[in-house]
This record gives C-alpha cells, structure tokens and sequence, in this order.
C-alpha cells in the first residue's frame, strides 16, 4: 500500500468514524428517533473488504451498517436524512438506522433480523451465475448470525454450486451480552464451516491492511476456484449493542487497559500505517478537517430538512 | 389459442410460454425437476428449458426462499414451488419480515419485487395435519404480498401468467384436486389479478368462494336450483388484493350470503369476507352471512373424520337452506364428489 | 397481597412465582438473563432459580421452538420469550406444523402440551417494519393455540401464571408501552383464559380492544364522556379461545360497536371479531361495526408517518363520532399519549 | 452376538419387513387411505440402534417411521389399527403412517415436515440435563434432514451444552428422487459435523450386527465423555420414495445387480449371519411363521375394526 491509497482508505475509515461520533454527541437531542447499532471498533472490515471488492459487486448488511453504507456509497447526506427520519433520507425515512441500503450503488439491502440477508446474497450470487457471469457478491454479518440455520443452508448451497459468494462475519465475540463461548459448539467457526467446499481465512479486524490483504486473498482464491469465501474478522465492539453509550459498568464485560483499546481502535491502528508510510500530521489532519466539515454539513442539513408527507405512508407497498 | 386442458398443463403451459417470453423467469424448488414433476405442473420445462433455468434444492427452504428475494433484487423474476404450502412456513421469516416489507423499507428504491411462491394446497390421500394447510388469510394479512387462488383451467392459466409479469411478490395457491379439472384455455385470454369472477349467476343468494370451494358451489347450486333457489357464485380469485366491489355488488342484490373459503375460518379470509360483506351491505342483508370452512382442528387422517372436518357441497346446500328457511331437502340419492373416484393413493 | 407494580414486574413476579410454585417451569431465550433482562420482565430470575432455570441461547429460533416443544413433550413447562415477535417466525414450523397439531396428531396420546411463548410486541423507538409485528390474528388462527393478550398489570400478572398453567400451547404477547404501567395487582386475583373483561361501562356504544387499545379507548372514552357519550370498552385479553358472550352482550346493549385491534385489520382478528359481533347482534346493531387497527402498510420508521401508522385515541374519537352521527369535536387542545412523555431511545 | 441374541433381533428385523411387505400386498384395496413411505433396506438401523439404545431411551422419527415404530414398541396392533384409520389405531386413526408415535413405549414423535423433529428430541435432551440426569434421546432422520437448518441449530446447541442426543442419519443419498450429490455441498456428512463438539461414527446401514456395534461404540462414548452423537448408516431403499411400488424404470436411478441387492438387503444379509452363528433353518422359520401369522392376524383385525365415531374429530385439540 502506498501513501496515496492509505489517505483515501483513511479519508473513508474516518468518515465513518466521524459519522459515528457524530450521532453519538446528537443521539440524547433525541431527534433520531431509530435504534442506532454503533460499529465503533469494526470501521476497518466494511471499509477493507469494500476496498478489495469489486466496486460494481452487490453487498449485503445488517442493522449495525452504518461503516458498510458509507464505505460502500459514500452518501452522507442520506445516510443522515435517513436517521433524522426525513424526505432527504436514502429510504425517505421509512428505513432508519436498520435498514439503511442504497441499491444503485451496490448496497442492494440490510436487515435487522439477524442472518436474513445471507440467503438473500445467496440469491443475488445465483442470479449472476445464471447471467453466466458468477461475480462476487458479498454478505456482511456478526458471529451470532452463522447460529441461525440459514447461514449453513445458504453455506451449503452456495458451496455446491460453487457461487462465489463471499461471507464476511464480523465477530465481536457478543451477540447482544451474550459471550460466543455460551453459543456455539464448534472449535471455531473456521474449523465448523470448513468440512463445506469453500475457501476460508481469518484475519484481525482491527487492522485495516491485514482485512485488506485477506479480503484479497480469499477472492483470489474465489477467483481461480469458484467456490464460496468464508472470510472471519475479529474486533472489539466499543459501546453497547445499540445506541450511544459505553457500557463497561456491566458485568458481562470488563472494559480493557487503554493499551489494549488502542490497539482495538482501528482508526489509531491505521493512523500509525499512516505515520510509517510516511504520511505527515498535516495531511492526515487535513483529510480529517474536510471529513469534520462534511458531516457537519450534512448533520444541519438533515436536521432541518422536511419530513416526508402524509401521502408517503401508503406509498411504496407494491409497485 | 384454444385448447381443452387439465388444470395441471395449464399451469406447466403458463409457465413455458412466461419462460419463452422472458428469459429471466426461472423455477425451482424441491422436486420441479422430477419425473413426477409437481403433479405434472412443470411438466416440459425441464426438456424446454434446461438445468439451469428449471432446478432442484437442498430441503433448505428458508434460504431458498431468501434466495428467491435476492434473485429477483439482481433483476431475475424467480418462481418458487413448494409442493406443500405447509413446507412455506419454514420460509415465513423471509416471507413476512424481508419479502412483504422490503420494497417499503428502503422507500421504493428497489422497483421491482418480482418473486412468485407457488404452493399446492387441498386434500390428498389422508395428507394429515401437516400437509393440508392453505394460508391463504395468513399471507393475505400482511402488506406487501399478493394472494391467489385460480379454480379453473383458464384462471390457473392466466392468473399464473399475470402473476409472474407482476413485479410485487405474489403468493399462488392451488388446490391438489382442482389439478384433474379440464377446460377450455384460450392462451390470448388475460385475466389480472385483483378481480372477482361472476363464474353462475343467480338472484337468491350469494355463494362466495375460494378454490375448490367453487367446484362445491357448482354442485350445491344445482341441488339448489332443483328446488328453485338460483344461487350466485362469485370466485374470489384474488384474495389480496380483494375485489370487494364485485362480491359487495352480488350480495346487495341477493341479500343473503354464504362465504366458503378453503380453510379454517378463524381470524381466516372467510372473517374479513364476512366483515366486508356485513359492512358493505348492512342495509341489504336480509340475514347474517354464514361461514363455512374446516372444522377448527387439525386435519386428520382417517378417512371418516377427514369428510367431517372437510366442507362440501353438502355442507353448502343445508346452510343455504337455513339461510332461506327452508326446510332439508333428501340428498340421500345424491352422489356427492369424492375423492377415490379420481384419484388412488399414495399422495 | 397486593402491590402497586409496573405491568414489567407484574411479569417477572409471575414468573417467579410459577417457577417457586412448579420446579418444572423454566425461562429461556435470547437476552432472558442478561442484565437488561427483556426490559425488566425476567428481573430476579437468575438470582433466584439459577441459570439452569433461567438461560440464554443461541441465535437458533428454530431450534429453540423445537427445543421448547421436546422439554414440554419430556414433561417440563418451557417458557420462551423472544424480544420482539417478529423473530417467533422463524420458529413457525415448530410452532404450526408441530406444537398446534402434535397432541391431535397423536390421538391425544401426548397428555399435555404445556409451552408458553411470551413474545413483546409494540412500538418503541423507530421500531421499523421488522421489529412491530402483532400476530395474534394470524396465531389465533390455528387451533390448537391459546393466544393472551394482558393489557393491566394484573393481567399481565394474572394470565401469565395462568398461561404457564395451563396444559396447553400458549402464545403470550405484550405491548412494549405497556410494561411502565402501574396498577394494583392482587396475587390472590386469578384470571383463567379465556375471558374477556369489561374494562369500563356505558351504554351509547362498545369498544371491543386488544392490548394497548385499551390504553387508547379510555383516553377515547374520556373526550367522548365529555360530550355525553358512554362508551363500553371490552378487553378480549384472550384472542383464542375467544370470549364472544362477553362481547356479544356489549353489543346488543350498545347497538354500535368499534374493534379496535392492535394490528392490521385485514384478514387480522379485527375481521373476526367484526364478523362475530354482525353475526350475533344482527338485529341489535344500529350501524355497522367499525374496524380500526394499523395502516394497511408496513411500519415506517420515521415518526410523523409512524403516528399516522398507529391508531389512537384521537382515531377512535373520530370513528366514534361518525358511528353516533355526532360532529367532530375540537380535540386541537388535547394532549395524546405520545411516546416521548414516557421514554427516550434507543429501543 | 450368541444366537439366542440373533435369532431375538430376527424376530424384530423380520417383523418390520413383513409387516411393510403385507402394506405392499394389501396397498392397492385403497383401504389403507394414508401415504405410505416404506423403509425396505432400511429396516435394519431401527432395530439395531433401538436395540442398543437405553429401553426407555426417548426416541423421534419421520415419516418413514414404520421400522422404528415397530422396533421400539413391539405394537402391531396399533400400527395396521392406525394405516387402517380405525379406532384401534395408536392415534385413534388421526395420524395415520407419517407421525406413528407411541409415547408411553418411547416413540415420542414423528413428523412428516422434514428435519422437525430433531431439535424437539434436542428439547427432550434439555429436559434430561434439567433434571440432572442427561439421558440418551436419539432423533432418527434421513439425509436430506441435514439441509435444513435446524439440524445445524440443533448440533450446534446440543454441543455447546454437552447434551447425550444420539443423531440418527439415515442415508440412503436420496431425498425423494434427489441425489445427494445434488443437495450436499460438503466431502460427506462425518467431516461436515466434525468441526463441532461431537462424536462421530459411519456405519454400514445394511447391515444388522455392524449397526448395533456402531450405536453401541458411539454409545460408550457419548457415556464417557457427555457429547451428542452423530451416527451416520448408509443403506439402500429399494422401493419409490412413496408408496408401495419399485420405481427402476424412472431415470434418476438404475436398478442394482441383484447380487447388489441382496447385499444391501438386511434382511437377508442377517439370516447369513445367523447361519454363521448356528441357526439351524427351521429355527429361522420358526420365527418367521410366528410373525406371518401375528402380521395375518393383526391386519385382519385391523380391517375389521370400527372407525372412530364422529364425535373423535373434535377431541384432542385441547387438553
Ligand atoms: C432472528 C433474530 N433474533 C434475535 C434478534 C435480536 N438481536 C438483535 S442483534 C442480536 C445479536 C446479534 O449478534 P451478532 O450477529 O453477533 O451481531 P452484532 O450485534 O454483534 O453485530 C440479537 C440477538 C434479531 N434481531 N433477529
Ligand atoms: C420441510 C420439508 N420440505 C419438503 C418436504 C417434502 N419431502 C418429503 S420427504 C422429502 C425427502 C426427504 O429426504 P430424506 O430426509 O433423505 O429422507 P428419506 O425420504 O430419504 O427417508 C421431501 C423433500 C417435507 N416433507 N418437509
Ligand atoms: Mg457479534
Ligand atoms: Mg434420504
């Protein structure tokens, strides 16, 4: 990697952190009013794996999507009008933080039930293998998702007829308070999907070129031997499950030495890649002024921004 | 063209000539590809049109149906075939939370949602409990999903069509006897969805059915007419959206009304057809509307308990009969459909 | 002895009760121990009966409805809870195709079938279209499931224990807005299922309500008692097996009625309860029954569409009013429960 | 195995055969007005695991329960009773032959909606462990069940709580007239399943002695060390996926060698065992004829008997 591509990664890694940072300072005004899924901690895996995709690919997310729409569309005036519940917003309001998408620009949906867009990506993966062409298509998830039976149908399924879908399972070792060790039953989710004809790798997610590089990878592998890719990315998930707060009071967690955070905190890790391929503190603050003024703009526009109208609640149900 | 044909060519036909017409229009599902090929309703298409566009799945319904969905996001007009409606409530999260919302969701951005459920509903060879379900209200409840219902040759065939060009998910029901039931098809002859069909006139009383109920109506309606009662039938076709006008129209004018819908009645279609039908023709009704539907239990197997927990025509012509006041006509010397007579084990 | 609870506590202490009264009653589920204890209602569980009887699982719905079915099957009485209904679809096989059929199935060899899924249902804060499902109509439409629905904290406490006492499927939904209500609840008071109750008396017109309805009809009956109007408000509580006497008596007294169900209306148990009622009160009713319940849309997110989404106390005044053929009165000044007085985000 | 042992599980193995084989002979009267999956092939892994299970193991099936029914329960009474829906029927003729069941002689539940009744025998594991006790329950199923996602939920959970539920995959590599070569995108079932937290074993399903010797091995094992079990027996079913006819002449399959066949005929492979271990022929036809005639008599009995009386339709759906 060099400089220049390390600040454009940087520019969207810090976007989505800004944005991030940005709804928690407005969340109490309680103006938006949608559970938020903060993914502070994991802006490297959305921001990697898009990198190393190919840009026309179709993705698929889950409620904690905030990193994945903004990597994937860069729309931060929607993204915001879509959590201020405005006519402005991507999905005119009708959305909120959970369902964020953009479809024209490849982020085609997310879910909040977790693991629903797995087969669906599975779908958009068959589609393009009966257009002959079998692209890319990619599924973003948490480690509780690859609990649900859907993700070993879709597993299966897309390893028998060697679709090259790509599974990206975002592990914070929590589903909700829950620990992965009182769920799962396996030695580890890359030894339990790897009895299925896919490829697998695993890399740490924190670490914005150790996902780029294993992101490339596995679809190098998927490329030469079309088969499903099983890519496993382990972060640190900051705050609460959902909405604005740290939550280290409680006992499911102990909140880690500052060392280990830094080391956790994606965005300081990459600032140091930044530091030893030479990037200067200006420029990096440079990237990091523009991306502040941007998010401000837009956080004011959305804020005063209209609502959608009556009408629009009978609007969109069917064609 | 015209042609006399079984129910079951109508629906393999509608799906060749959608296939033909378009070839982003595929089929699977457990089974489509077989020799017995879903009770022979995609018979040919395998011949026709390939592997790669008529195919099997893993007993995986749930992520095929979110297959289904993500198939049709990427631009594809999937239709997916369950050979038991039963076997569609594995699939219900994605049918209910990502399917009927999804459109919603994003507001409108994705366009289309061209997805087609067909499943086989209807008695078999004591088919039990766990495979005699129709969920025709179930589906119809929630926002975002079309229901249908043909009940004849013609409608199998049009309605199929119509359904599959239709870009909103729609979810098709048909009915395993209803397969045997020949009749004339005339290939130009459309038919879209959200209509009611007229299929007897008559100015006494209204008969409004869903699916095989409608073959049960014809038969009652001529036991009827025998004692001079000229019944109406309207086939509801369309269960969502609902062509409440046509049905509303039938009623005004006879007054009295009998809604037959091929399932359960509780908190069922046959509770909103009657609802509609007391609120739209308060004036009118000369008396309530009567519901029959299954006996609100499980289906069971054995055949004797299986004809009571079924309705028929039968059933039909003494509701009438309470209806009008009049008392039991003998239907001791009546041969009343039954099922050995076309039909032998095992399924 | 009785306490002033929130309906929240009113859970918990029923479960706590059931479980010291019965060492075969356990609570399961997602979320069920942790500390947020779903908003409250598994409060002191852990602590008390121990995480043998008081466990978390996997992200496996499927499998834990299954899961709740064998432990029942093998003589225990499994409580499930599940944060939102909308997930309990992932588990409808387990509950269509096995736990509403399995005991007919078997001849009613398999004694008792004692399962309660608790699930909360209800606005929140932005809930979207996958997270505020009701579903009682669509349960209630099975035989072979109780379905409850408290809408007081003594319900809530009352119909619990008598939900884990009963020998049968049993699918308990509760209002998310409900559970910071106060009331008086008697551990004394039992209510067995299958009773409405008549929440409040007047003689010009019946409210037929489910769950947060209720909340919303008294509010209604206030305005309109200011204008002269009594209005009747029947809690269902019980959707399955239904009350309809109870009901039914309000009708033929009021002459008019509305059904106010907390979910959409068509083909919901607003259908079958409008059908009911014309059925039974067909001389009695001056005006045809209204049905208020959601949009017939799925649930926005954002909030001026979701306050048109929603019924209201404001809807039922409205609805009321065109009923009695009364103007519309000035409700400019009025304050409605809005979910801001008593809530913030984020869930 | 000593003969006496032999000619005991003969009795049962011949019992199910000619018990199924009478269902053929007698299938086309149209008087048995239930589907009929039968288990020719197969008969020989009910009654060796049933045999090597606990006798008051709890056990589940499917719809091809009719080996299992009779292995576990010994009631040919109620079995041709229930086919015949008469009154006399186990479940009083509501179930007919899918969901056969006999809970108060072990046979909880079967079901004709493939994979459900796995993660409900998973439940009645719990129920063990809940009462301290961790007993065997064993769920019998067939290939296809292990497509479904619950199969995964239910592995995934009895493992992570160490339950004793023996998993009964009954292979015949077809699901109706499916391949698995066309369902199953993994290098076979043992190393799917090996990446979690179980005990594993393979077995040749044809046959008796090597069925009970596996069950039993895996038995031991999950005793020793309190894990589920999979066991994975192969056989060959011989007749259509449903009803009672042969279906050589359709093309997804080709009819075996008959040397073939009678390898993979359990029936006859065990009376070679039992001559190996001494059985003299007459004892072997001693204990056929004493089931031909308990087979003769009971569906004799069976056709005899009364229907239920209507008022049956509406019993059972509440206690
Ligand atoms: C099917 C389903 N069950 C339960 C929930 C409630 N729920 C929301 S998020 C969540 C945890 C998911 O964990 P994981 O998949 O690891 O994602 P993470 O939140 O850690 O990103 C749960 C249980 C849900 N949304 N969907
Ligand atoms: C969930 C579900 N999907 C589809 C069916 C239709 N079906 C009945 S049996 C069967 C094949 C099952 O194959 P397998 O599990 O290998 O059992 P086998 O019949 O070979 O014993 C199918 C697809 C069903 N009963 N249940
Ligand atoms: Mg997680
Ligand atoms: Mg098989």
């Amino acid at each position: 990697m060099d400089k220049a591509e390390a600040l454009g990664l940087y520019q969207k890694l810090y976007l989505v952190r800004r944005c991030e940072e940005k709804i928690r300072e407005e969340y109490f005004k309680d103006e938006m009013k949608t559970p938020v899924h903060l993914g502070i901690g994991g802006e490297a895996i959305s921001v990697g794996v898009v990198q190393a995709l190919p840009p026309a690919a179709l993705t698929f997310g889950t409620y904690r999507n905030h990193a994945l729409y903004l990597a994937k569309t860069d729309d931060v005036e929607g993204f915001f009008g879509e959590l201020y519940g405005r006519a402005s917003g991507r999905c005119k309001g009708k959305a909120g933080s959970m369902h964020l998408c953009y479809p024209e620009r490849g982020l085609v949906a997310t879910s909040a039930v977790v693991g629903t867009t797995i087969p669906v990506a599975l779908g958009a993966a068959m589609a393009s293998r009966y257009r002959g062409r079998n692209e890319v298509v990619a599924a973003f998830f948490g480690d509780g998702a690859t609990e649900e039976g859907t993700f070993w149908e879709s597993l299966n399924y897309a390893s028998l007829r060697g679709l090259r879908l790509l599974l990206i399972c975002e592990d914070n070792e929590l589903a909700i308070h829950t620990h992965v060790n009182d769920r799962q039953g396996h030695e580890g989710l890359l030894s339990a999907v790897s009895g299925f004809r896919c490829h697998a790798e695993r890399a740490d997610g924190s670490d914005l070129p150790a996902v780029l590089e294993a992101a490339r990878g596995i679809l190098r592998k998927m490329e030469k031997d079309p088969r499903p890719g099983f890519l496993h990315l382990s972060y640190y998930r900051f705050l609460e499950h959902v909405g604005p707060l740290e939550d280290f009071k409680f006992a499911y967690r102990k909140k880690p030495e500052e060392k280990e955070l830094q080391r956790r905190d994606p965005v300081h890790r990459f600032e140091q890649t930044l530091a030893a391929l030479g990037a200067r503190a200006e420029e990096i603050a440079n990237v990091r002024s523009k991306v502040d003024e941007r998010v401000l703009k837009e956080v004011a526009a959305a804020q005063k921004a209209p609502f959608p109208e009556p009408s629009e609640l009978m609007t969109d149900v069917f064609v | 063209m015209k042609r006399n044909i079984q129910f079951r060519e109508a629906l393999s036909s509608a799906l060749a000539d959608e296939m033909t017409a378009d070839p982003s229009v595929f089929v699977f599902g457990l089974d489509v590809p077989d020799h017995k090929r879903i009770f022979g309703s995609t018979a040919g298409l395998l011949e026709k049109f390939g592997p790669e566009r008529v195919f099997d799945t893993p007993l995986s319904e749930d992520a095929m149906t979110g297959a289904a969905l993500g198939a049709a996001l990427a631009g594809l007009r999937p239709v997916h075939v369950h050979i038991r409606v039963d076997f569609a409530l594995l699939g219900m999260n994605q049918i209910i939370n990502m399917i009927s919302n999804l459109r919603y969701m994003t507001g409108g951005q994705i366009g289309k949602l061209p997805i087609v459920i067909r499943a086989v509903i209807g008695r078999g060879w004591g088919q039990s409990a766990q495979h005699s379900k129709s969920l025709q209200g179930m589906f119809a409840h929630f926002p975002g999903l079309k229901v249908v219902m043909p009940s004849s040759p013609q409608d199998a065939y049009s309605l199929l069509r119509a359904s599959i060009r239709d870009d909103n998910p729609v979810i098709f029901l048909e009915h395993r006897w209803l397969y045997d039931v020949v009749g004339e098809v005339d290939d130009a002859h459309a038919v879209p969805l959200g209509l009611a069909n007229v299929r007897r006139h008559g100015k006494d009383i209204t008969l409004v059915c869903t699916s095989w109920m409608n073959v049960e109506a014809h038969k009652a309606a001529d036991l009827l007419a025998r004692r001079g009662v000229e019944a109406e039938i309207v086939d509801v076709r369309s269960i969502a959206p609902l062509d409440a006008a046509t049905i509303l129209k039938s009623v005004r004018r006879t007054g009295r009304c009998i809604v037959a819908d091929y399932d359960w009645s509780f908190c069922g279609f046959a509770a909103e057809l009657a609802a509609q039908i007391h609120h739209g023709c308060f004036k009118e009704l000369k008396a309530p509307v009567e519901r029959v539907g299954f006996a609100h239990t499980p289906c069971p197997t054995t055949r004797p308990l299986e004809n009571l927990f079924y309705p028929s025509a039968k059933t039909l012509v003494r509701a009438a009969e309470r209806l009008l006041g009049l008392d039991e006509m003998d239907l001791s010397q009546e041969k009343f459909y039954t099922y050995e007579v076309n039909f032998k084990g095992p399924f």
